[in-house]
């Protein structure tokens, strides 16, 4: 992770980590704030909590968004603190709706110049996103859309359960728009849990949902999501996310908390070894097995 | 209204609030699920009311089994089991823009006597007194979904004459404009508050007061609303929250407690 | 089937019986035919051997399609002649490109007016439809773009391998535009080669392509994609495929093809027997099965 | 450039065309792999200068696996062992719109001197004088696909002066205009015909017969072409084909020769 993230990430870089509630990359999240990159422009449909921390790490001076909150518990006090008061200095916003935002990844992998949508109509999002167009179809309905512009992150991360060495990335269990955002990125890291045999990979080829060919490094990181989770692997640890609440509400709190639990540590292994097997074993849930299907032989 | 009332009634002003909400999806086939409150609401209607009511989360999850209460609208309960799992660009195209979704629930930090919500913004939006979460998906869900129920807590500075910003649309106040926008939603049908039920107005699009909770006056609306509220001539009470449904929230689906006391 | 067909296609209707190569649901093709429905527009990407069978079956009075052969063999010949010799009668057509076609069926499953691509540039294709418009792009690199407009089939029939009762599908290998036709069809009818329980798709969501709830109709056919395949059930009967140039090519062979294999079978059960255990036994492919996954159980 | 000819050389014209066109892939990470010959040649080429090359198809499959030489682009041995299977849409969304495709092959009815082709129809659009299968994904493979590689047979009636259908871009003749496209495609790279293999003119993006396969002549390129060739300075010899391309096309690829002889 540490090279990846070295090499692949640059200052002043527009960086999507994706994974709607599922799969968000917190250890490439620490491990940017780590580093200390600077002057990141972080795009997210819900900036999470990964998002406040890298914000209170110093990171990032732009928020790219659609849903700024800690879900299920409430706000990102970090952020909130740079939107409201300027504290320690402003954050410049923009923001779209879900379906926006999403679309912005679209067009994004899709190479199209501009993705039009059925939303916003009556709504006060355009007129503070100058980003946001009215569009009329060329049709004899003459419809009205809006269009958003493509997003392409110099840097995607993501995650996925698993992934081959040459980044063929399997995910099962909520999609988000890991695939959009990766195929819009121009670098592209996967993380997962486990690198398999390429074999696995072809075994079930409608399962992969990122190919090597867009990917420029693959880093195995087992709970690299944590707090949040990996379907079938760990459920998200949500003492934490209220925990953050706490912990975010006060800056010193806070900073405390990045030292002890960010900088102090030299990697993911080191936090995983912080919180303890314990910890992990009870986030380990029961198991839901799939079944198989079968493509059949065809020699 | 107060501590020893609530006690008196033998359910809190949240479980009200719940229970009159989940009646509100009888019959509906499909429910769009928000975060909070309405996750509670819409699995007490699966349990009650709506027995094939299939749980669509923007998440992309359709048709979701719950073993257990979500935690939010992306916990992994939610896929295990679930009748099938989209991208969320699937989700939002194929099933809400294109008009499969039922029911909504939504709520904000502002409405307005039309159902417009704000969940953006406190203040001016370059200036914020309180930087909300924003839109996520409630923009396209006010548009898109055939009905919208809000459940809000009512209050001065919730219910008010002029939103900060208006982040969803409701009623425009002209309803034959509003057939003319073409949109698969019809806009806010129901708002369920801790202080009674309301319905929008068919001539004008505004919200009115329809039933009062167990409890609850006239001036308690008065006392909570930014505008004169309209109540219809038919004003009644609350149907009270049932055992069963107060069993359910208590047992099943918020045993601790934390979303519903 | 019969109830299906007669039930939810009307004559006039425009009809999308879609699977790209793989899935290709002859089975509700032939039963078209067999009750002579009338002036029907067909819609498919590739109208392959089951639209030539439909043209002769003369249940067509209109073609939407991208790409007009027998795949890895060559013409379709009753086709050909409506077009290029009205005969027995003309045939309208109206082409785009595959891409187009695709984008015309997600723009009919997500409700857009319009949607924009990339293609068609110094093409005469936009020449001879009129559907394909050009369009700038609002954005200052001022792009321009083609769009197509959304095709909502009044019928679409889909084939999958596997769905439960309620219409919930599932689809592995190619997928061609299945999910989109179906979601963009105001009638749907799903075929599948088994109805499985509810619990098989839910034990895997990841896999179902169409939800029930777009769903009309759900038919249990074995074996419906004959000639075409379903992967892991049965290979592409080749000799068929090569067979049926010959028999199309002359449209007295033709006739009485149409008349020993779909106006005198009763139903898709007699075509089976008709060609005989044997037949379907050499089409089964051996075994590749996909592995398991674990969705957790989060109780 | 008879019977007798070919058995002299010891392959056929179409094992010349295949293992000409399957060199031309040295090196290429991704193909997209066209209906008929291309199948074979990318086949050939994945056995010996590209042993890398992830065979992409239309279809939907990248990194296709075959166990037998694909009877269509949609032959279920594709499916089966592919590192990855893609709905249609997004194949050629973010495959092959966004420029993630190498090398393509196209073929076509007829072809110009700048690469133009045309598969939809001969004779006039409205009255054929045949209905050719029309653009499948060709129109967009020409515009996106990074190199264009053209396989035909040489006849008058395909290389033409005049389409009479453009299905497929190819150069305009002003490659200073066909920089100002944005396309991520170059446009068509060579022309590999039973006679011999074209480049383009950087200058002019005219076809230019870059060397003769064994046996050919000049004379043969001239007959069997409707306007007069740029002929390369340095023109040469085609390589032939190795034992081995020919054991591997003969014994693995085309064992019936259904497609080569």
């Amino acid at each position: 992770m540490r090279d990846a993230v070295a090499d692949l990430v640059r200052d002043g870089d527009t960086v999507a980590i994706e994974g709607f509630t599922h799969l968000i990359c917190f250890a490439a999240g620490h491990e940017i704030i780590r580093q200390r990159k600077r002057d990141l422009t972080l795009a997210r449909m819900t900036p999470d909590v990964i998002y406040d921390q890298m914000v209170a790490g110093g990171v990032a001076s732009k928020l790219i968004f659609s849903w700024l909150g800690n879900p299920g518990v409430g706000s990102l006090h970090a952020i909130r603190r740079r939107i409201e008061d300027h504290d320690p200095e402003p954050l410049e916003i923009e923001e779209y709706s879900h379906f926006g935002m999403v679309c912005r990844y679209v067009a994004g992998a899709s190479n199209l110049p501009f993705f039009p949508i059925r939303s916003y109509y009556e709504s006060d999002i355009p007129k503070v996103n100058p980003k946001i167009v009215p569009m009329t179809s060329p049709y004899d309905d003459a419809t009205e859309v809006y269009v958003v512009p493509p997003l392409r992150p110099d840097v995607s991360i993501v995650h996925a359960q698993r992934a081959d060495a040459s980044g063929d990335a399997q995910i099962w269990g909520l999609l988000g728009c890991q695939k959009e955002a990766a195929f819009a990125g121009a670098r592209v890291i996967v993380v997962c849990e486990e690198v398999v045999e390429e074999s696995v990979i072809r075994q079930d080829p409608n399962r992969t949902a990122i190919p090597g060919v867009v990917v420029d490094a693959v880093v195995e990181e087992p709970f690299a999501c944590h707090p949040s989770f990996a379907q079938g692997y760990y459920d998200r640890d949500n003492a934490f996310y209220l925990d953050w609440d706490r912990i975010a509400r006060d800056p010193e709190t806070l900073d405390t908390w990045l030292k002890e639990w960010v900088f102090d540590l030299g990697t993911h292994a080191d936090y995983r070894e912080k919180w303890g097997s314990a910890h992990w074993d009870a986030l380990r849930p029961g198991d839901a097995m799939s079944g198989e299907v079968d493509y059949g032989r065809y020699a | 209204m107060n501590a020893t009332a609530e006690r008196d009634l033998g359910y809190s002003r949240t479980e009200m609030m719940i229970a009159a909400s989940a009646r509100r999806l009888e019959g509906a086939k499909n429910c769009f699920v928000g975060v909070g409150l309405p996750n509670i609401v819409c699995n007490l209607a699966q349990r009650t009311v709506a027995r094939d009511l299939q749980l669509v989360y923007e998440s992309g999850v359709f048709g979701a089994r719950p073993e257990r209460l979500p935690l939010s609208i992306g916990d992994p309960t939610l896929a295990t089991g679930a009748t099938a799992i989209t991208s969320m660009f699937e989700l939002f195209a194929f099933y809400l823009q294109a008009g499969l979704i039922d029911v909504a629930f939504l709520g904000g930090a502002q409405i307005d006597r039309f159902g417009n919500l704000n969940t953006t913004v406190i203040g001016p939006y370059d200036t914020p007194k309180v930087r909300l979460p924003g839109s996520g998906g409630a923009c396209e869900i006010a548009i898109h979904a055939r009905h919208i129920l809000v459940i809000m807590r009512q209050a001065k500075r919730s219910f008010v004459d002029r939103l900060d910003f208006r982040t969803s649309p409701g009623h425009s106040g002209d309803p034959a404009s509003d057939a003319a926008r073409g949109w698969h939603g019809t806009g806010p049908t129901s708002v369920v508050t801790d202080l009674g039920t309301y319905g929008f107005d068919d001539s004008t699009g505004e919200m009115t007061l329809m039933t009062l909770h167990q409890g609850m006056t006239l001036d308690d609306v008065h006392a909570n609303m930014g505008w004169e509220p309209k109540v219809s001539p038919d004003l009644g009470q609350t149907l009270e929250p049932t055992t069963e449904e107060l069993r359910l929230i208590r047992e099943e689906l918020d045993p601790t407690g934390a979303h519903t006391r």
